[in-house]
């Protein structure tokens, strides 16, 4: 085992803990707390596919927006709300699934050759990106962006209320 | 710009309004009052003063002393103005006894009660300078010129605090020597220090932000809540006692009545910025005219006793209409002894000022009624 | 200076760095302390710290040394490992965005291209701490606190991003040193002052300091999130707080000042790095100053009229400022034309936020009606 | 060198955890964590795939920057509806939200 293995799995053990908490937390701000846990240990996963970039956008983006999930689990849970009514009788049956799918895609992805595999990371730079990003991916891009805005206003209109209300 | 909010809808967020106890041990209550805060997010939907904790019998106490010993429990009564509520109370009992100060004590109750009122303002601006934030830099400003008004208060009275000066019938003791001269020098700088205060704290963005307009109190309400002083005058209407029903020797001094307009925290600042400028006037102009002569009535016996009867005296404290009601049977103690806290009722207002503001505003809004606890709870 | 000199070991010369960044920070924090004490007491007219060694100077050691014996409480219904780990998540960031700071030309712990981006990124993550350490005292002013930090921090962020994000595009990078090397003939400030003074609210604002200590009001909500902390735990909250407030005047002094380059870079001389560091020590101990200047002196304002400076002033204004350096930047219109332009734009602001300021009218009745707005 | 599969696998366990997530928990708040688990396990997938398969067009790379922009704006759209159905049904729970059910 190299040690960017090593280092692989301090970074993954993080993140698959975190994952489990998410899904088993018996509080909803712990599961929130769990989420944040998992999601910088994927910017860390991210940093060592040397996608640098994309690992600190991660960093921006969900250290703001996890706090709002933590906020508003707070504030539509009762603090020391019962531990039953996080989880669904179908708990069985989800594990079932989930166990299966899990079962089912590590298989494949072990047992598939894939084609043009090559050993080492290849490193892209933030120049490449954004020029692809604005060149090839324009229209993708700007739809993007739209379709962000929209959301946005889709947000704060669904949250405001209709109006005299 | 007015960012609007709306009487909530059953249809609403149905949020869980937490309760906040602010106080008894809270940094912006002025000592242990406490208010429960009933907040909906950041708004303030209910509140209910809680108060009694300082609560140490200063109204029946006095009824077993003799009523030269009385005028200690005044100083206690409001800690910040202790010479207006000496004042108050030994004016009472002359009243009640007939007793006719000679003309230099009144000169002297009438300074020192005047210089008392300023520091009592300059606490307020130090205090009302932490509660909305300033970090202490109003308190020093203002301590600065209060402490040397206590030492002027020290040199005529041996105390910092207590002072215990007034007698039915006169003073302790005479003034010092260079009284006069001392005076004016403390004057002068106390009101240089108040142009300072002035500049820090009235033209100041961020208080003018936070205070204009914040709780306006009509007068109307004013009077239906029984507001008295600054907080009565903020709302336009000229009442002042030392006017309205003038005591001791206020109708011989020229001064102005500050009022404000609308009544809301600004206003209150404003009227007692300028009441200090006021009270430098009347102390200059009785250290001009102040007599030479006795400082005690003659003819006062050891032993203090006044004929039967009742009486109410009020006087304008810095916090507002601090009353005295005594009834006497006769013997060498009052009979009874009851005190109206200006604070008291100023403070019985706050629920009706402060529902429906942010728990900031709430906080400088009962700074702004400058409240002294030990007045309230007595 | 390299620090290359250790080894040719990247994992030796790495723990090096960070050994000295473990130790070079809290040394600075002590020192910070007694500098914030003694400029505050000389601004209300008091001496200060004068006990503890010559004019107080060992006032920050004796304080460590107090907040590191004192017992660490934790209430008893506070949820434990939220309430413990929340320190650590608010120390953590702060000392991670360390390492992307350079502090002269060769002075610098990790030169990375992604430096102004990534220190933006790092430093909002303590947001998180704020609310765990609000959420998990268990305690009402605890939890006003926090939900008033959250709500400030991610609101300031985006002026504060934007600001440096204007500078990003005059200089074409987002290296650090590479922006400081931009200004050899003149620092940013001249032509993004718009931008600068946005950096420096926000920056006020994300530093929860005066006027916008709104989260940690002590009058209001008694400290906030920190109010059932005590000991090391309260300590790093402190340390959180004086390490951020000299990132944010390095930042600003490196990407608007001109870092260690201007003024020496006008007189085209090679600098030795005493002279460089001289030179960020000033500018950035001005930013410093400011800070503490304003803490001095300033009221706090109302929760919704920093919001709505933030949403409805700051926001529009950095905006503009982006807008304008991307008009300069495409019709390769000469960098000097900035000059007025931002200028007039930031005297704009000032002139709005002046005019808000004193804007009179009853704004606001008792009971559940309007609410007032800073403009 | 970490194999390409380190990577695979690590996503799938993240996807599947999700998978639970989404199915087990009635919370809508919880529901909208476990969504965001597994866009996690998809980006890292897609990053994986371009920096080790196709280092000449990267498109990963680009789709994990859309994968990212697009997740926060489902979460400021899913707190908003939830937040919604919050008001109207005082609860966070999608058990309860069976308005449409008939």
């Amino acid at each position: 085992m190299t040690y960017e293995e090593v280092i692989f799995y301090v970074i993954a053990v993080p993140t698959v803990v975190g994952a489990i908490g998410v899904v088993t937390a018996r509080n909803v701000v712990h599961s929130a707390l769990f989420l944040i846990l998992s999601l910088l240990s994927v910017a860390g996963i991210f940093i060592l596919l040397s996608a640098e970039f994309l690992a600190i956008v991660q960093v921006l983006i969900y250290g703001g927006a996890v706090t709002i999930l933590v906020l508003f689990a707070m504030m539509l849970t009762r603090v020391r709300d019962l531990p039953a009514a996080l989880d669904g009788p179908q708990r069985p049956f989800a594990a079932l699934a989930a166990g299966a799918f899990m079962a089912v895609s590590i298989f494949s992805m072990v047992s598939t050759d894939w084609p043009g595999e090559t050993d080492k990371i290849n490193v892209i730079s933030i120049e490449q990106i954004g020029n692809d990003l604005f060149t090839t991916w324009a229209v993708p891009f700007e739809v993007a962006s739209l379709v962000l805005m929209v959301a946005l206003l889709g947000a704060i209109v669904l949250a405001r209320g209709e109006e005299g209300e | 710009m007015v960012i609007e909010t709306r009487p909530p809808h059953e249809s609403d967020l149905e949020t869980i309004d937490i309760n906040v106890n602010v106080g008894p041990q809270h940094p912006a209550t002025h000592g242990v009052f406490r208010m429960v805060l009933t907040v909906d997010g950041e708004l303030v939907v209910d509140l209910d003063p809680v108060i009694g904790y300082m609560h140490r019998g200063n109204e029946k106490l006095p009824e077993n002393c003799d009523y030269r010993q009385v005028i200690g429990y005044h100083d206690r009564t409001d800690y910040l103005a202790q010479f207006n509520t000496e004042h108050c109370y030994v004016e009472a009992v002359e009243k009640l006894a007939g007793i006719k100060p000679p003309e230099r004590a009144e000169y002297i109750r009438v300074i020192l009660a005047e210089i008392n009122r300023i520091a009592s303002h300059l606490m307020f601006f130090g205090a009302f300078g932490t509660d909305i934030g300033l970090f202490g830099t109003s308190f020093m400003y203002a301590f600065r010129d209060r402490e040397t008004i206590q030492d002027l208060f020290e040199e005529v009275t041996g105390e910092r605090m207590m002072y215990n000066y007034f007698r039915p019938g006169g003073v302790a003791w005479d003034l010092p020597d260079n009284f006069r001269q001392r005076c004016m020098q403390v004057l002068d700088s106390v009101e240089r220090g108040v142009e300072q205060l002035d500049g820090l704290m009235m033209e100041n963005e961020v208080v003018l932000a936070r205070c204009r307009g914040l709780s306006p109190v009509t007068p109307e309400d004013a009077i239906n809540w029984g507001l008295s002083g600054p907080m009565l005058r903020a709302t336009g209407l000229a009442h002042d006692i030392r006017r309205a029903e003038p005591y001791s020797i206020y109708d011989r001094f020229q001064f102005d009545i500050p009022t404000g307009k609308r009544g809301d925290v600004y206003d209150k600042l404003v009227v007692r910025l300028e009441e200090m400028h006021q009270s430098a006037r009347i102390v200059r102009q009785a250290l001009e005219t102040m007599p030479e002569g006795p400082i005690m009535a003659e003819g006062l016996k050891r032993v203090l006793r006044v004929p039967a009867g009742e009486v109410y005296m009020r006087v304008e404290s810095p916090r507002g209409e601090y009353g005295v009601y005594l009834v006497s049977q006769g013997s060498d103690k009052p009979w009874r002894h009851k005190v109206r806290g200006a604070s008291f009722s100023n403070l019985s207002a706050l629920r009706a000022m402060a529902v429906g503001n942010f728990v900031s505003d709430v906080i400088i809004i009962l700074g702004s009624i400058d409240i002294v606890l030990c007045e309230v709870d007595r | 200076m390299s620090l290359v000199l250790i080894s040719h070991n990247p994992w030796l010369e790495s723990l090096a760095r960070l050994a000295i960044i473990a130790l070079l920070v809290p040394v600075t924090v002590i020192i910070l302390t007694w500098v914030e004490r003694k400029v505050i007491g000389r601004l209300q007219m008091r001496l200060g710290p004068m006990r503890v060694g010559p004019y107080g100077t060992l006032q920050g050691v004796a304080d460590t040394i107090k907040l590191l014996t004192k017992e660490d409480v934790r209430p008893q219904t506070a949820d434990r490992w939220v309430f413990e780990l929340a320190p650590f998540v608010i120390v953590v960031p702060v000392f991670m965005a360390v390492v992307a700071i350079p502090f002269t030309a060769d002075l610098f712990i990790k030169n990375l291209t992604l430096g102004l981006f990534y220190f933006v990124a790092v430093s909002g993550l303590s947001i998180v701490g704020f609310v765990m350490a609000g959420w998990g005292s268990d305690n009402k002013y605890a939890l006003l606190g926090g939900v008033r930090a959250a709500a400030q921090l991610i609101s300031y962020e985006i002026p504060l991003v934007m600001a440096i994000l204007a500078v990003a595009m005059l200089s074409q990078s987002l290296n650090l040193a590479v922006i400081v090397g931009a200004q050899e003939d003149t620092p940013n400030i001249a032509y993004q002052s718009l931008a600068f003074i946005i950096f420096a609210i926000a920056g006020l604002a994300e530093l929860y300091r005066q006027p916008f200590d709104i989260p940690v009001a002590e009058s209001e909500v008694v400290g906030g999130p920190f109010v059932e902390y005590s000991g090391i735990r309260w300590s790093m909250f402190q340390l959180g707080e004086f390490v951020n407030l000299v990132l944010i005047s390095i930042l600003g002094s490196l990407i608007f000042l001109g870092g260690w380059q201007w003024p020496w870079s006008v007189f085209d001389a090679s600098v030795p790095v005493a002279a460089q560091v001289a030179m960020m020590a000033v500018k950035t101990g001005t930013f410093i100053f400011f800070f503490m200047w304003m803490r001095a002196s300033l009221p706090r304002l109302r929760i919704d009229q920093m919001m709505s400076f933030c949403w409805q002033l700051l926001l529009p204004f950095a905006f503009l400022q982006i807008i304008i350096n991307g008009l300069v930047l495409v019709y390769d219109w000469p960098n000097e034309i900035l000059i007025p332009l931002s200028g007039a734009a930031a005297a704009g602001a000032v002139y709005l936020t002046y005019r808000a300021a004193r804007a009179t009218g009853v704004r606001y009745q008792p009971g559940y009606q309007t609410v007032g707005s800073v403009l | 060198m970490i194999p390409i599969n380190n990577f695979l696998v690590l996503s799938s366990i993240l996807f599947s955890l999700g998978i639970y997530g989404v199915l087990a928990r009635r919370n809508a708040v919880l529901i909208l964590m476990s969504v965001e688990l597994m866009l996690q396990a998809v980006s890292i997938n897609f990053i994986a795939f371009a920096v080790y398969l196709s280092p000449q067009a990267f498109t990963g790379l680009i789709f994990a920057v859309f994968v990212i922009t697009i997740a926060a704006a489902e979460v400021g759209l899913a707190l908003a509806i939830i937040l919604r159905l919050y008001r109207n049904k005082s609860t966070a729970n999608v058990d309860e939200a069976d308005m449409m059910k008939w």
